[in-house]
Order: structure tokens, then C-alpha cells, then sequence
């Protein structure tokens, strides 16, 4: 592959995908171990004529995200833990309104201030339900700097094009992690679909036909429409309860639901005759990708699964995956999150062991290796 | 006149939610009159709001409308108008909106003097949620909470923005129509943060559980509780006690924040760090 | 041997995270290898203990972090004395010996070398002692090519300090040449 | 966009004398009856009908000082023309 | 059973109960349709010496009832959705600090705004994972005014027993429903474990011999402490990464963990034979109550289950109950959450089905059979 | 007198975590000095902080302390005051914690005039993540997030808290020791709302990417331009121009909190409603 | 029968809320019943079509909900045009007859009685039309006994209004006697 | 609660002529070497040592005024006694 090599840690890969994938837009509020990714922004963003604001809190900055994002502007904020949780509301805001934008969340160990500057994948559950109500989310994440790269970029096609938050879910580990990352020279970048209407025919949450997605016009564009966090009709209009808002709901959650099949992505490695498989995602899949090959080397049907989408849970790629082992074994730095959504996957099909480790340390494959050992003993 | 202001509405939203007597639809009727006296184009105009009766207002108005979360209004305005500081950007917002949960964004947009028009419905209580007390509410109120008289002190929200920054504050009533319409006209023509705060009235639920009678009622207590602010230096304090102190309360002039910033792009684009 | 493990261990502000970073890229944009650098940062994000950790292999690398390294720098004697029994059978470990006067008793090569003295020397400033351990570390291993490392460098340091650290990297490589390895068998 | 206020207009004043009279429309389908224009139009112009809506009773009286249109909280009554303003 | 007859809301039965149950600090801030327990405890609590606040926003409510909890208070607060949202950052603080307190959630149809006032019970998940990271948190959830009455005492005796935050999740039409209910006479009452220990010798952190839980001093009384957000050592210091740290988590959680069994409260009818069973909990146990009844009575073998723990979820309790059953069905005002809980505690022993409303109305009865007879057809 | 504060401290906790000349352990000893100078009962005083450099103080301090969440300091220590009123209450807090993420509960403690002193540590700067613009860097400075100089104007932090209510304000700086053990030891004897907004070196962040030179070098700098509140009048507005005033700005008596509360329980237990 | 439904449906400001909840003390707290009541909120708390819903059973009561009302009162004539069609074969449906004047054609007992023209009447205010509807729904159904009925209306009632509520509540007594059932059998 | 101040006390004056000499504690394991008791001491009492901690090389010279122990960012420098105060 050609272009242009770099050498960068993972939040600085983010913030370089994110000006690539068309934003225009940052507003954050520092914490560690995201700031970085605001600090590039702050430098990087005025010299492409983008906005960088450092709001008052993440409450603000989620806010100020999607006022932006609503003038047509792509749109990121990146925080931690305890910001992330902050931002849920207007998240659930974005979501119901289908308001574009990247949320990024580094995350570090909690709860509360936890271990600040110590790694964890404590907050994949939380990426999934964080807000009140039921709601659509997609959320990846990246296990080395060149995908935390790409996987910015998907974010923002992905946001883009269903209208849908999109969480970046990095760790401390990858965050802070310098890597060679080679710069793709093409990389295809996505908007949102756009009205095809004049502004006095403009339905704002009409679907075009054949679509679930209703095109987007940007405020200042002449298509004065109302944007609510209420229930509403096609026109933005404000409804009660009833059949109109149960179509809503629904529209907005199956956008995601009806796509689990494109938000596949998957990387696998010698699971075809394993007869377990260490299943991973962020930085816990490198110790594993070094674990399962190790033991390969010595001999050990174990193969090594990682996933990039973390929600919409990719249960039908695994169960594929793992039709001939007897064991996924699924290591996290935390005390089982994903684990749950394995359970759920695979029950029926093999037995699924959880592996956590929340001392704010990075897995070893040494640990990951002498559990698979206990197991095949 | 009348007829424009037809053309600011979106009529099919009509008869808006709020009460007989409710001074919410008279602030907002001022306010666009005075969009229409400033003259601001129809398309280039936002107007964004919080979560409260008077944040309703903005499904009302034919204009690019945004109602937010409840308190985050001029967060997400900030984000607007930043991001498109061609637009104008107008806030509607409650004492409660913009004072309690509020309150952070209030002082903060204040301070960077962001170019949003805030307009402040002003009505001591929570309405939306049935007659809580407020951040505004007078000491010793009745409200559901406040069952034996309120022990708040409240806030001069005035006093509290022109502390915080911007470039223009000032106050009238739903009684001063006219004056209202001045008022935020001349809000919108400020270059910065400006805010105005519309003390209007609540007959549902403050006005009836503290006594104070009908709309006409509060509206009459209105007019004879208010003070311009051009008489207060020829008033004894006495006669200022308790009183509405109405019109322009304050103007400074501060570079605005998206001017600041788009010298800040040149500078970055230009290679200087500083 | 394709794949090292670096570790340069010291304190907050003897610019070793920098070090770390130079010395990954010189592998990874000017000589076409893979490289990971990674850093320990303490509860709290100043002060105190500072560790640079670099992977360079000619292959992808999978598990980013050192756990055997084969080359240690130490810049004090509290960073010595906690990694110093981490390190490869055979591998080699640099101390400044202005800073660290107990050397540990462990199987590899022990090189002692003025490198903080060394900065002050050629430049006046202690400020340059990362880039003269550079300059040792990469003439000691030859993990990199002086090339390499010097374009590294000048990519790095601040606009106006290229002269300064480049006779800093040449002060180190110069080091390299009469460093007196201290080289001990023998059990713990 | 259309827009309906005319639909349920109310009372319309006529022209009395030679002075021009100031047509006052009340939108009975908005209106929600506070008695806000009835209290403060400074010329008594306007009665409350029985559902206690406004009816100009003294149209000839207005100045068109519009401080009813202004007033009312439902954008339910308008005053055009007349000498006023 | 004997005791004062009254009638009365879900959400007043919620603030009698509470001063019942020793309540003393109240803070919150209002929202629909939780606001009748503030206005209720603004009424009742200063006629009983304790205090009520209206506090500036829902992160202030929350704040301010851990404060007083530290004063030795028993606290609560109440909200719904957008706040509850808005609170978890800080009752994670409660989990980590150990800081006993209960929060009343009365959900409402979400995301964000939402529908106002119409049920849901759509924070089922979120009342579980709603702040980052790993932390340990119980949540009840009546049907009744009745139980609502007996979950709230419940839930302090829990919340001061273990030192953890209790989630009471009503919905809105528990909250506003009025029901008649006979005060018990006696209730039992339980306090936070008291120090054993002088001033001097008192680690915070650090459980009694035997125990999982540290004895709690309350501010003011001498033992000057200290209590972070940060992970921390036995006597409250700040601590790093490393062993300590996991420990601290791991205890923390396996207050509860380890409770599971106690921490059960299920209501049965007709299960032993059932071919199918449903399973609810809130307002919408009500209609499978009635459902499964209508359904026996025309001779379908079905049985009705419902928990009053949501979390954590009683799965061990559910296998035996379903243990006769092919299928379980439940029905939930939400697109289907705790069914999700459902799946991974049946999904290796019978066929779980969701059934889910999320109109804003309460599911009927009529609807449930229907389902049912669906299924059994 | 310094035997007495060593039981102030927690010594197993020191050495403290702050750099080398950083003025936040400066501003630590003068509170302990003013505690003991007004005579608090070292049992019924609750330190309470936020999240940065400037609240990791209370681990140091050997009383009740409660190290809270980003800016909630506030709120937690209000629910401890209104619980146990007996208790003296203290809340130390950051310029960033006190007054971005945390504004909203500094202005609401000040209006209701709940009875905590507040000590706020105002670095110009966010300390503990390394460096970004807080609502008080000036205008023009250099940060991690304004590499091109901060575009935001700042709050004058004494000014807004004296809008938004409180009994009493005062500003002092980490050169003024004796000035702001005196001013502290004030604050704790009002009953209210108290503020003292203690200026602070940081040398590693606010100082060396602003060429400030070493924590010497900014104290030098506070006394150099700072003048006494007392001299202001009697100075002409150019000498005062950028400079910092120190000494007690503000004072109101007004009824503290909880003291309304206790009569608000008479009344309600008496059952009167008003 | 001992499981009543019953529906009282109007506006906001009618009283319809407080009745149904004094309908339901008077079965639950002074006949020893079960109760339940209900009502719908509108998307804003205030104004607007308002509806209170009692189930008042011997037994426990399951669903809260009302699904067919056995009695129906309805206070405007929008409420009758909603739900007069939902209620039971052979139920109660009582009409204001000053506010309702189009009659639906079911398959029930339809009382249409001058509800607040007796309210004014006897109190001259309109405002306990409420309780004189109570009382001659309750004299009509004999849902619970006039006592039962008498006292939950004083234990609610403000201080100060009882004299005023009990003879409105009267007047409903009366006014049953008077009512002609206006029963029509046939389809809609 | 013991206190550890005194474990690595620094130099301590000694008591010269009649007049009665401060006592200038240093604690040397909590000095960070900042500069600012030195630089700040009005009667220019202390000296930096070779590692820019203080040294009271002119205690005679104190008026025991207490700026160096008010300013010590790190509680690292008492002075007892004295005639000042
Ligand atoms: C996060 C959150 N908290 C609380 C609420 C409930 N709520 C809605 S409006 C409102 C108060 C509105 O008061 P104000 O802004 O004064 O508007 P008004 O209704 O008086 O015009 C509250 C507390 C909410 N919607 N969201
Ligand atoms: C909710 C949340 N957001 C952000 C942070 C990260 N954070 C920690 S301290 C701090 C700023 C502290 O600044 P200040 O209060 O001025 O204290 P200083 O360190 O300067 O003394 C920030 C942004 C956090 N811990 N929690
Ligand atoms: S409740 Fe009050 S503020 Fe709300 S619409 Fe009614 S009168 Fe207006
Ligand atoms: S325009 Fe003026 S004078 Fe005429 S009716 Fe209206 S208020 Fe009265
Ligand atoms: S002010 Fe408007 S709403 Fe009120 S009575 Fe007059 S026309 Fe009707
Ligand atoms: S970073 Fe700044 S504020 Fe924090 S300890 Fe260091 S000098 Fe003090
Ligand atoms: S007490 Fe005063 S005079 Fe003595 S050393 Fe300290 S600063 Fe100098
Ligand atoms: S002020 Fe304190 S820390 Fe600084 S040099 Fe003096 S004794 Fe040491
Ligand atoms: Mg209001
Ligand atoms: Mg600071």
C-alpha cells in the first residue's frame, strides 16, 4: 500500500482521520486519556478553517456537536468515563433527532474517577445503554493505531449515512500507543443523504421512498424545519403516544437492526479447526492475536477472533466463526461486558468463559495462554 | 406589520399549547416583531430552545426551530452559531431552563460572548412541570415544592449575565409590549451576547397558588411594579424597593466570539502561533 | 535478530518518552520496519517515573508492550534497580553513570557510561543527555542505522536546536566507541 | 405555506363617519378568551362577548395603537389601517 | 394483615414509605412523572425535622443526597429518564465510594424527551450499566402501589446494608395509579454497619473480619476520613494500578454478586404445569396477571412469573420456575430488554419470545393472550 | 502556631503530589492557618473538593474530606451542610472545577447563601490533565488547546459569585500569605455563602508555555501587580488597568440557609402553611 | 356484581380526577373493596381532555386498566363522542345534559341529567358539578353506599367547603331520583 | 496519628549572642527545592544548598516573621520562637 508513512499515537490517528473524514466541527472538554485528541484538534482544525471550542463541560460539548452537525457540519467530541457519561442525554438526543456525529470515549478504568490514566474496556455496556429509552447506536472499536485510523473514518460514513450517533470506543492502551500507520492516498467518504425536495415540500423525518433514512437539509439552507427531542410526525411536529410514535421508535432503532449484516467486521486467524477460540476487540485482541499464535506455535488447535463493531453485536459472524470450537474464551479488561453478548451468541452452540482482568493493567498473552492451557488440560 | 408576522408562524401548529392568560405567547409575539423589525432574513435565522412551556415556542415559528434538551439550549446554540457564524442565532429559554439546570451554559455563552440573542421567558416557576419553584421565584412563594413558602433567595438574572460577560442585557414585561419589542430588536442588532429577560406571567400556577389573580391581574401588578431604568436615578431607594427595573440595563463592547475566532483561523492558516 | 525490545526508564523531564518516540521512528519511517512505542503514565500525569517502552520488527507486531527487553536504558538509579532484573539473558543494559551508582548483578552486558556528563560537555545543557543515550544505544545495538536515527531526530527536536542535537547524537555514537562493557555472568 | 388565520375570523368592524376606522379581526378559534385585549386597550374599545371573547363594541375609538394585537398572548387579534401608528 | 387503610399513588406511596423508612434527605429537581414524590417529601419531610431541596439540576440532586448520605442521613432522590441519565455519573461515585442511597427512576417513554408523560420501561438496561465502568448496583421494580410501598422500604434496608446505590425503577403507571394499601405495623428496619473501632484505628475501606463490607462513619462524628472517587486503599488514600486496585473493584461487586440468592423476589402463578409461562415485571406484570388467568380459566396450561429484582437478575430463580415450560414469553414496554436477561439465563433449556409495545400505552391483557395463543397454536 | 497545623495534615499522605513551586500548597497552608485562626472544631469540619491539582487537597487534611466528582464539589457539600447544619463546611475547588464544569452549582450555592466557605485555587489554567484554557486563563495566553493564544475572554470569578448572591467575597493571592490566612479565617467566621478566590502559580503548565518564568518569578509577578482593594479608590483607573484586587470585595448579610430551613420546620411542624 | 368499571370523562378543571379517587375511598377505605384508579395525562400536564378510570372490586384487582365500563359519565360532548361506543352491554352511560346534547345510540341506560345546572343551582358555583355527578352516579349504581360516599367526600374535600360539598352531593342523590333512563336496545 | 515532620529535619540554627535566635526548621524529604523561601525572606536569611534547598545561613538575621513557612508550598519550612511575631 502506498502513502504516506507516519508514526502516531492512537488519539492523534483519530483526530487526523476524523479532519480526512470531513469534520469541520470539535467540541470537547479535556480529559484524560482522550485529551489528546482535542489538543491535535485545536492545532490541526483552524488550519483547515474547522471549528475547535473547548465548552465549558460535556454536557456542552455533546450539545454544541450536534447544533453543529445540524448546520451541516461533521461533527466529533471525544471524552472518558466520566464524561461519557455526561454526554448520554444529548446522546439520546442525537439519536432520536438522527443527528450525525462521533462520540469517542477513551476509556480508562472506573467507575467514577477510577484509575485515571490506567487502561480499561470498562464502558462497552454503557456505549450500548447509557441513555434512558431504547435507542440506536453503533459502536467500534479499534485494537492498533492504523484501525483506530480507519475506524474513524467508518464512524463518520456510518453516522453520516444512517444518521446515527456513532461511538468510537478506544482504550487508554491504543489512545496512547505510537504506531506506523501508512496514510491511505483514496479513502471513500460518506454524507448524509440530502433532500430532494424544495424547502416547502420538505418533510424532515419522511424516509425518501424505499429508504428508512430521511434525508437531512442543513440549518441556513432555507428549509426552516423543526428539529425535537420529542416523539414527532414526519414534519418535526411534536405527537403523543399512539401508532405514530411507536413507527418512529421503530424506524430509528431498525436503521441499525435491519443493517447488522453491513456492520460486520471481523478479523479471524486459524479458527477454521480450533477447538477454542480466544474472542477479543481493542487492545485486549492484540495480547490475544500473540496468545492464540504462541500456542499454535506450540502445537494448540486455539484460533483468535477479534471484532471492530462491538454494537450491533456481530452474534451470526461468531456463531459462523465458531461452529467447530467447543470453547470461546473472551478476554477483557474488565469484569465481563461482551462476554454477556457471547453468552447470548453461542450458548446453544459451546461454552463461553469470560477472562477479566480491571487492575488497570493490559492482558498479557502469558495469562491469556496459561488460562487456555487450563482449559485444554 | 401584522401581516408579516403571520409569515413568522407556522400556522398549522396553531393554537399553540399554552394557557388562557399564559404571557409566553405575548414575548414570543414581541420577539417577532422585533426579528421583523431588525429585519433578519427568514432563512439565516435559528432559533433554539430548551425544554418548558416556554421552550415550546419554538415549534411555533417558521424559521430552522431546534428544541433541545431541558437547559442546554445555548450549548447547542454555541454549536450552531460556530460552526455557520453567518446565521443568527436566537435562544428561547425559561427561568428554569436558563437559570437552574441551565444556568453553567447561561454564564458561560455570556463569557465568550458568543453572538446568540438570548431571550429569556421569565415567569418565577416552572410551568411545564406543573408550578415547582424556580431559580427566580420571589422568597417566601408558594409552589408544589415549596408548600410552606420558598426559602430561595432568587437570582437577578440580569444582574447575573452582566457579571458573567456579553454585550447587552436588558429587561421588560409582557406589560411592556412596546418596549419588549425595542428591547429585543436592539438585542439582535448587538454584535456579541445579548440577552433579554421577558418577565411574563404564569396564571396557571404561579398566579394561582400565590393569589396573584388573573392574567389581567399580574400583568395590571406588572405595570405598577416596574420601573424604567431611565427614572431609577430620579427615585429615592425607597421607591425602588421591590421594583421591576425595565429597559436597557447594560451594553459593552467586546470583539464577538466567532470574529475572534475567524482572526484566529487566519492567524492558524498564516502559520502564526500566536 | 529481527525484533527488539527497548525499554528506556529514568524520570519525568530527562525526555525519554521523546527518545523512545525517535528511535521507533527511525525504524518505522526511515527504515521501512515495524515499530510500537508505548509509555507508563502515573496516576498523575506529571512528576515522577517515566517509562518509554519501543518495539522494532521487521514483521507486524502483535502484543505492543516490552516484556523482555533486550536493550534497557536507565537514567536513574530507582528505574535501575526496578527493571534492571527484566532484562533478556544476553541483553544489553546502558546506565549514565553519573546517575546510577549501583549496577545490578544480572546476566548481560552492563555498559556505564557518562551520558548526562557527556551532554553538558558538548552542549552545556543536561537537557540533550536523551539524545546522547540515543546516540549510545543505537551505536552500542546498530537497531538502527546513525542515518536513520539522525533523521529521526531532526524531525523531532524544535526548529533552531537541530545543530545542538545532532552534536549530542555524535557525542553518544562517540560514547559507544570507548564504552568499557561491564559484562558479569552469574546467578542473582 | 398556507395559513388559516382568516378562516375563523371573527367580528369585523365597518367603517363608520370619515375617519378612517382601524379593522379589528378576532381569530375565535385561537382565542382563548383572557381578557387581556378587553383590560388594556387604553380606548375601551373592545367587550367580552359571552364566551368572553372580544367583541370591538367602539371600533370608531380605536387608535390603532395595536396594543391589543401586541398583547394578546394567541396572536388572535389584529388591528389594521386606522390613523394610528 | 392489620394497619392503617389508605389510598394512595405509586409516587406517594414512594415517599411514605422512604420516611418510613428513616428517609431524612431529599434532593431533587423536578420532572415528569416523578415530580409528586418531591412535592409529596417538600410537604412531608420538614413536619418530620428532615430535609428536602430543590437542587439546581438532577447532577446536583445526586450529588448533594451523597453528601448527606456521609452524614449518616438515610437519602434519596427521584427523577426520570433525561435526569436519570444525568445522575449516573454520580451514582457511580455512590457505588465506588460505597455511599448508601436510593434513586427512584419513574420511567417514561424515551429516548430523550420522549413522551413525556406515557409509560415505558425502557432504562432496564441502562439502570444497570448507565455509568462507566464496572460497578455494582441493585435495582427493584414494582407493580403495585403496594409494592412499591414495601421495594422502597427494601430498597434502603439493601442500599444501607450493603453500602450500595439501589435503583427503584417505577413506571409511570405504577407512579400515578392510585391503589388502596394497608400500612403494615411493623416493617423492619436496617442501618449501615457502624465502626467497631476508635477514630484512630477506623479504616473506611476495610470490611470487618468475616464481612464484605466496611463499616461506615458518618461525617462529623470524629473519624475524619476520607472518601474519593479514586480508586483507594483500606484507609481511603488514593492508590494506583496494580493488585489493591482489582481487589477494591472485585469486593465492591461481589457485594451484591454474592447476594444473588437473597436478592430474590419473584411472584408465581400456575407455573408447575405451565407449557408456557410469562414472564413481566412493573405495570405490565399486571396485564400477564390477568392474561395468564383469563388464558387457565379457558384451560391453556399457562403460568405467570414476575420478579421484583431486576438486577441483579434472577436467573438461577427463573430456570427453576421455567423448568416444565417450552417457551417464556415477556412482555415489556420497551423493545425488549430484559428478555435479553431472559435469553441467556433460558436460552440452553426453552424458546424465549419478547413481546414489546412502545407506543406509549400500556400493554393489555387482550394482547398477551393473543401472543400466547399464537404461540401455542 | 505551626505546631498546631501539623495536625492539620495528614502526614502519612505527604509529600503532596504538586510540582515544585506550585502555588496550590501555599493556598493549603494559609486555609489551614485560617482554620485554626478562626478556631473550627477539627471534628465538625468537612473539607470538601472536586476533581484537579487544586482538590486533591483533601487527602492531605486530616478531617472529614470528601474528594468528589469534576465540579460537583458544590452540590455534594450542600447536601452535607443541609443535612448537618452543625457542621462547618469547606469546599476547595479549581478555577476549571469551580467555574467551567462546575459554574452551575458555585452560582446556586451563592444565591441560596448555603453556609460553606469556598476556597477556590485559580491557576489561570487545568493543572491535572496538563495545561488546556480554563474560564479564567486571560485572553491571548498559550495552552495545550489555544496554541494559537486563547481567544475566550475570562470570568472575573469574585465578580460573578457576588452577582449570583453569597455573603461574602475576597480575593487574595499565593504572594499575600498573611493577606489570605486573614481573608480565609473572615470567610469562615460569616454566616453564608463565603468565596475566596486564592490566585495560584502553576509553573509547569500556566507558566512555562506562557514564558512566566519559575514559580518565583509569578509570585514576583502577583505582587507586582496587584493592589489592595482599600488603595483602589485612591488610585487612578490607568494604574489599575490588568491588575489583580485583592482584599475583601464583598459582604451582605443576608439569612444563611439553613437557618431559613430550621424556621421552615417550625413553621411546618407548627402547621402553618406560610 | 362485584367488579365495577367505571370511566368519567371531561376536561381538565371539571373535577372528573377528584371524583374518581373519592369514588374509589369510598369502596376502598369505608366498604373494605379493593380500588383502583387511574387517569390519563395529556402530553403537557394541563388543560385539555381529562379521564379518570375506577375498577372497584371484592377481589384483588389485576389489570388496573379500564377496558369496558360498566358506567360511563361524561362531562363534554367531545368525551361522550369518544367513548360512549366503549361501554358494556347494558351499562350506565350518565350525560351532563347542559354540556352533552347529541346522544349516542347504544346499547345501554343513558341518564342525562342537568348535572351543573344543579351544581349552580344549590351552590351557585359550577365547580362541584364533580360531586353532584358522584352523587348521582352512586344513587344510579349503588356502586358503593350513600354513607361510604359522604364520608370519603369530607375526608377530601378542603376545609371549609364541607357544608357546600354535601349538598351538592345531595342534590346528585336527588337528582337520580328524578332521572328518566333514557334505555334504547339496537345496533349502532 | 504520629507525625512524621521531624524524621528528616534539616539544619537547625543555633542559638547566637543574647538575643534569642529562631529556630528555621527544613524538612528536607519534603522540600522540593523551589527557591521561593529563599527568594522571598525578607532579611535574606537563607541560602540555597548545592541541591537549591534552603539553608538558614544568617538565622541571627530572622525576624521570625514566618513569610518562608506561610509561602513553603510543601510544609517543608518552620520557624519557632524568635522575638518576631
Ligand atoms: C433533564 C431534565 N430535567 C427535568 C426535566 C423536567 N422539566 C421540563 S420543563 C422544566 C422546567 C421548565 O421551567 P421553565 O424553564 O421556567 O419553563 P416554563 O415552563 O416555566 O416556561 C422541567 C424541570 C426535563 N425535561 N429534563
Ligand atoms: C467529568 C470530568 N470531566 C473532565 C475531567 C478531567 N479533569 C480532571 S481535573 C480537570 C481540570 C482541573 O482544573 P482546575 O479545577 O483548574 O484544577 P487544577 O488542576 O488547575 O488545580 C479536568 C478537566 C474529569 N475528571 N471529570
Ligand atoms: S403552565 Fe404557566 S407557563 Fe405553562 S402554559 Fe400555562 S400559564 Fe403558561
Ligand atoms: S388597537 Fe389599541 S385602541 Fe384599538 S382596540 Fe387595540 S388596544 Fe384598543
Ligand atoms: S388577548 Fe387574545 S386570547 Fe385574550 S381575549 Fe383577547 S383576543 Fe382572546
Ligand atoms: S500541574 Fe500545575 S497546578 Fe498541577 S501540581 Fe503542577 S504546578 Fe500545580
Ligand atoms: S521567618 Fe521570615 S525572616 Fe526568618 S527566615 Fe523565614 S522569611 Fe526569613
Ligand atoms: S519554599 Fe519550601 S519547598 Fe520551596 S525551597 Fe523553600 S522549603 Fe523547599
Ligand atoms: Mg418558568
Ligand atoms: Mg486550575
Amino acid at each position: 500500500m502506498s502513502g504516506e508513512v507516519r508514526f502516531m499515537q492512537g488519539n492523534e490517528a483519530c483526530a487526523e482521520a476524523a479532519i480526512r473524514a470531513g469534520l469541520s466541527f470539535f467540541a470537547g472538554y479535556p480529559i484524560t486519556p482522550s485529551t489528546e485528541i482535542a489538543e491535535s484538534l485545536a492545532d490541526r482544525l483552524p488550519r483547515v478553517g474547522g471549528t475547535f471550542i473547548q465548552m465549558e463541560d460535556e454536557i456542552a460539548s455533546m450539545a454544541a456537536v450536534i447544533g453543529a452537525s445540524l448546520t451541516g457540519a461533521k461533527a466529533m467530541t471525544a471524552t472518558s468515563g466520566p464524561g461519557f457519561s455526561l454526554k448520554q442525554e444529548n446522546i439520546g438526543y442525537a439519536a432520536l433527532a438522527e443527528v450525525p456525529c462521533v462520540v469517542v470515549n477513551v476509556q480508562r478504568m472506573g467507575p467514577s474517577t477510577g484509575l485515571p490514566t490506567s487502561p480499561a474496556q470498562g464502558d462497552v455496556m454503557q456505549a450500548r445503554w447509557g441513555t434512558h429509552g431504547d435507542h440506536p447506536i453503533v459502536v467500534l472499536s479499534p485494537f492498533s493505531v492504523r484501525e483506530t485510523y480507519d475506524l474513524t473514518i467508518w464512524a463518520f460514513n456510518i453516522s453520516e449515512r444512517l444518521r446515527v450517533p456513532v461511538i468510537l470506543l478506544l482504550d487508554e492502551i491504543v489512545a496512547h500507543m505510537r504506531e506506523k500507520i501508512i496514510i491511505p492516498e483514496e479513502v471513500s467518504i460518506e454524507d448524509r443523504p440530502s433532500p430532494t425536495t424544495p424547502p416547502g415540500e420538505y418533510l424532515p423525518y419522511a424516509p425518501l421512498p424505499g429508504s428508512d433514512i430521511p434525508p437531512m437539509a442543513a440549518f441556513g439552507d432555507g428549509y426552516r424545519y423543526h428539529v425535537t427531542g420529542l416523539f414527532h410526525s414526519e414534519s418535526g411536529a411534536p405527537i403523543g403516544k399512539g401508532e405514530k410514535a411507536e413507527q418512529l421508535l421503530r424506524r430509528i432503532c431498525q436503521k441499525v437492526e435491519r443493517r447488522r449484516a453491513e456492520l460486520v467486521r471481523t478479523q479471524v486467524e486459524n479458527c477454521e479447526d480450533a477447538e477454542l477460540i480466544v474472542f477479543s476487540y481493542g487492545a485486549t485482541a492484540r495480547s490475544a492475536l500473540r496468545a492464540s499464535r504462541n500456542l499454535r506455535e506450540r502445537g494448540y488447535r486455539v484460533g483468535f477472533a477479534k471484532t471492530s463493531v462491538i454494537w450491533p453485536f456481530p452474534a451470526e459472524a461468531l456463531r459462523e466463526i465458531a461452529a467447530g470450537a467447543h470453547t470461546v474464551l473472551v478476554p477483557e479488561m474488565n469484569l465481563g461486558q461482551l462476554v454477556l453478548e457471547v453468552e447470548r451468541a453461542l450458548l446453544r452452540q459451546c461454552q463461553v468463559l469470560s477472562y477479566s482482568r480491571v487492575d488497570g493493567e493490559m492482558i498479557t498473552p502469558g495469562e491469556i495462554e496459561r488460562r487456555v492451557l487450563e482449559v485444554l488440560s | 406589520m401584522s401581516e408579516h408576522i403571520r409569515g413568522y408562524l407556522r400556522d398549522q401548529a396553531l393554537p399553540h399549547i399554552w394557557c388562557a392568560g399564559c404571557g409566553h405567547g405575548t414575548v414570543l409575539g414581541c420577539l417577532l416583531r422585533a426579528i421583523q423589525k431588525a429585519g433578519l432574513d427568514q432563512d439565516k435565522t435559528v432559533i433554539v430552545s430548551g425544554i418548558g412551556c416556554s421552550s415550546r415556542a419554538t415549534g411555533y415559528m417558521n424559521f430552522d426551530t431546534l428544541h433541545t434538551t431541558h437547559g442546554r439550549a445555548l450549548a447547542f446554540a454555541t454549536g450552531i452559531k460556530l460552526a455557520r457564524p453567518e446565521l443568527k442565532v436566537i435562544v428561547i429559554t425559561g427561568d428554569g431552563d436558563a437559570a437552574a439546570i441551565g444556568g453553567n451554559h447561561l454564564i458561560h455563552a455570556a463569557r465568550r460572548n458568543v453572538g446568540i440573542t438570548t431571550v429569556c421567558f421569565n415567569n418565577y416557576i416552572y410551568g411545564m412541570t406543573s408550578g415547582q419553584y424556580s431559580p427566580s421565584t420571589p422568597t417566601g412563594s408558594l409552589a408544589t415544592t415549596s408548600p410552606y413558602g420558598s426559602i430561595d433567595i432568587p437570582f437577578d438574572l440580569s444582574r447575573l449575565v452582566q457579571a458573567a460577560g456579553g454585550a447587552y442585557v436588558a429587561r421588560a414585561t409582557t406589560y411592556h409590549v412596546n418596549l419588549l419589542i425595542n428591547l429585543i430588536a436592539e438585542a439582535l442588532r448587538v454584535d456579541g451576547f445579548s440577552f433579554v429577560e421577558a418577565l411574563s406571567q404564569c396564571p396557571t400556577y404561579f398566579g394561582r397558588r400565590n393569589r396573584r389573580g388573573t392574567a389581567v391581574d399580574m400583568l395590571t401588578w406588572f405595570r405598577d411594579n416596574s420601573v424604567n431604568v431611565k427614572a431609577v436615578s430620579k427615585l429615592p431607594p425607597e421607591q425602588l424597593e421591590g421594583k421591576i427595573i425595565v429597559g436597557e440595563l447594560y451594553r459593552a463592547n467586546l470583539k464577538e466570539y466567532t470574529q475572534a475566532y475567524r482572526e484566529l483561523v487566519e492567524r492558524a492558516k498564516g502559520g502564526v502561533k500566536r | 535478530m529481527s525484533y527488539w525490545q527497548i525499554r528506556l526508564a529514568g524520570e519525568g523531564g530527562q525526555g525519554l518518552i521523546l527518545a523512545g518516540i525517535i528511535l521507533a521512528e527511525a525504524a518505522a519511517i526511515h527504515e521501512g520496519k515495524n515499530a510500537v512505542q508505548t509509555q507508563s503514565y502515573g496516576p498523575e500525569s506529571r512528576g515522577g517515573a517515566s517509562k518509554s517502552e519501543v518495539i522494532i520488527s521487521d514483521d507486524e507486531i502483535d502484543y505492543p508492550k516490552v516484556t523482555v527487553p533486550d536493550v534497557l536504558l536507565v537514567m536513574t538509579q530507582v528505574a535501575c534497580d526496578k527493571y534492571a532484573k527484566d532484562i533478556a539473558q544476553g541483553g544489553v543494559l546502558i546506565v549514565d553513570a553519573g546517575l546510577v551508582k549501583r549496577l545490578p548483578d544480572i546476566d548481560a552486558k552492563v555498559v556505564s557510561s557518562p551520558i548526562t556528563e557527556t551532554a553538558i560537555a558538548c552542549s552545556g545543557k543536561a537537557i540533550v543527555a536523551n539524545i546522547v543515550a540515543l546516540g549510545l544505544l543505537v551505536e552500542l545495538t546498530g537497531i538502527v542505522s546513525p542515518g536513520a536515527c539522525e533523521k529521526a531526530v531532526l524531525a523531532r527536536v524544535p526548529a533552531g536546536t537541530e545543530q545542538l542535537n545532532k552534536k549530542a547524537l555524535e557525542a553518544g555514537y562517540a560514547l559507544a566507541r570507548y564504552a568499557v562493557p561491564d559484562h558479569r555472568e552469574g546467578g542473582r | 405555506m398556507g395559513y388559516k388565520f382568516m378562516k375563523e375570523m371573527g367580528v369585523v368592524a365597518m367603517p363608520k363617519k370619515g375617519k378612517k376606522i382601524p379593522k379589528i379581526s378576532v381569530n375565535r378559534a385561537w382565542c382563548k378568551a383572557c381578557g387581556i385585549c378587553i383590560a388594556f386597550c387604553p380606548k375601551k374599545v373592545l367587550d367580552p362577548d359571552d364566551e368572553h371573547r372580544p367583541l370591538p363594541a367602539r371600533p370608531e375609538d380605536c387608535s390603532a395603537c395595536r396594543l391589543c394585537e401586541f398583547m394578546c398572548p394567541d396572536f388572535a387579534i389584529e388591528v389594521d389601517g386606522g390613523d394610528g401608528e
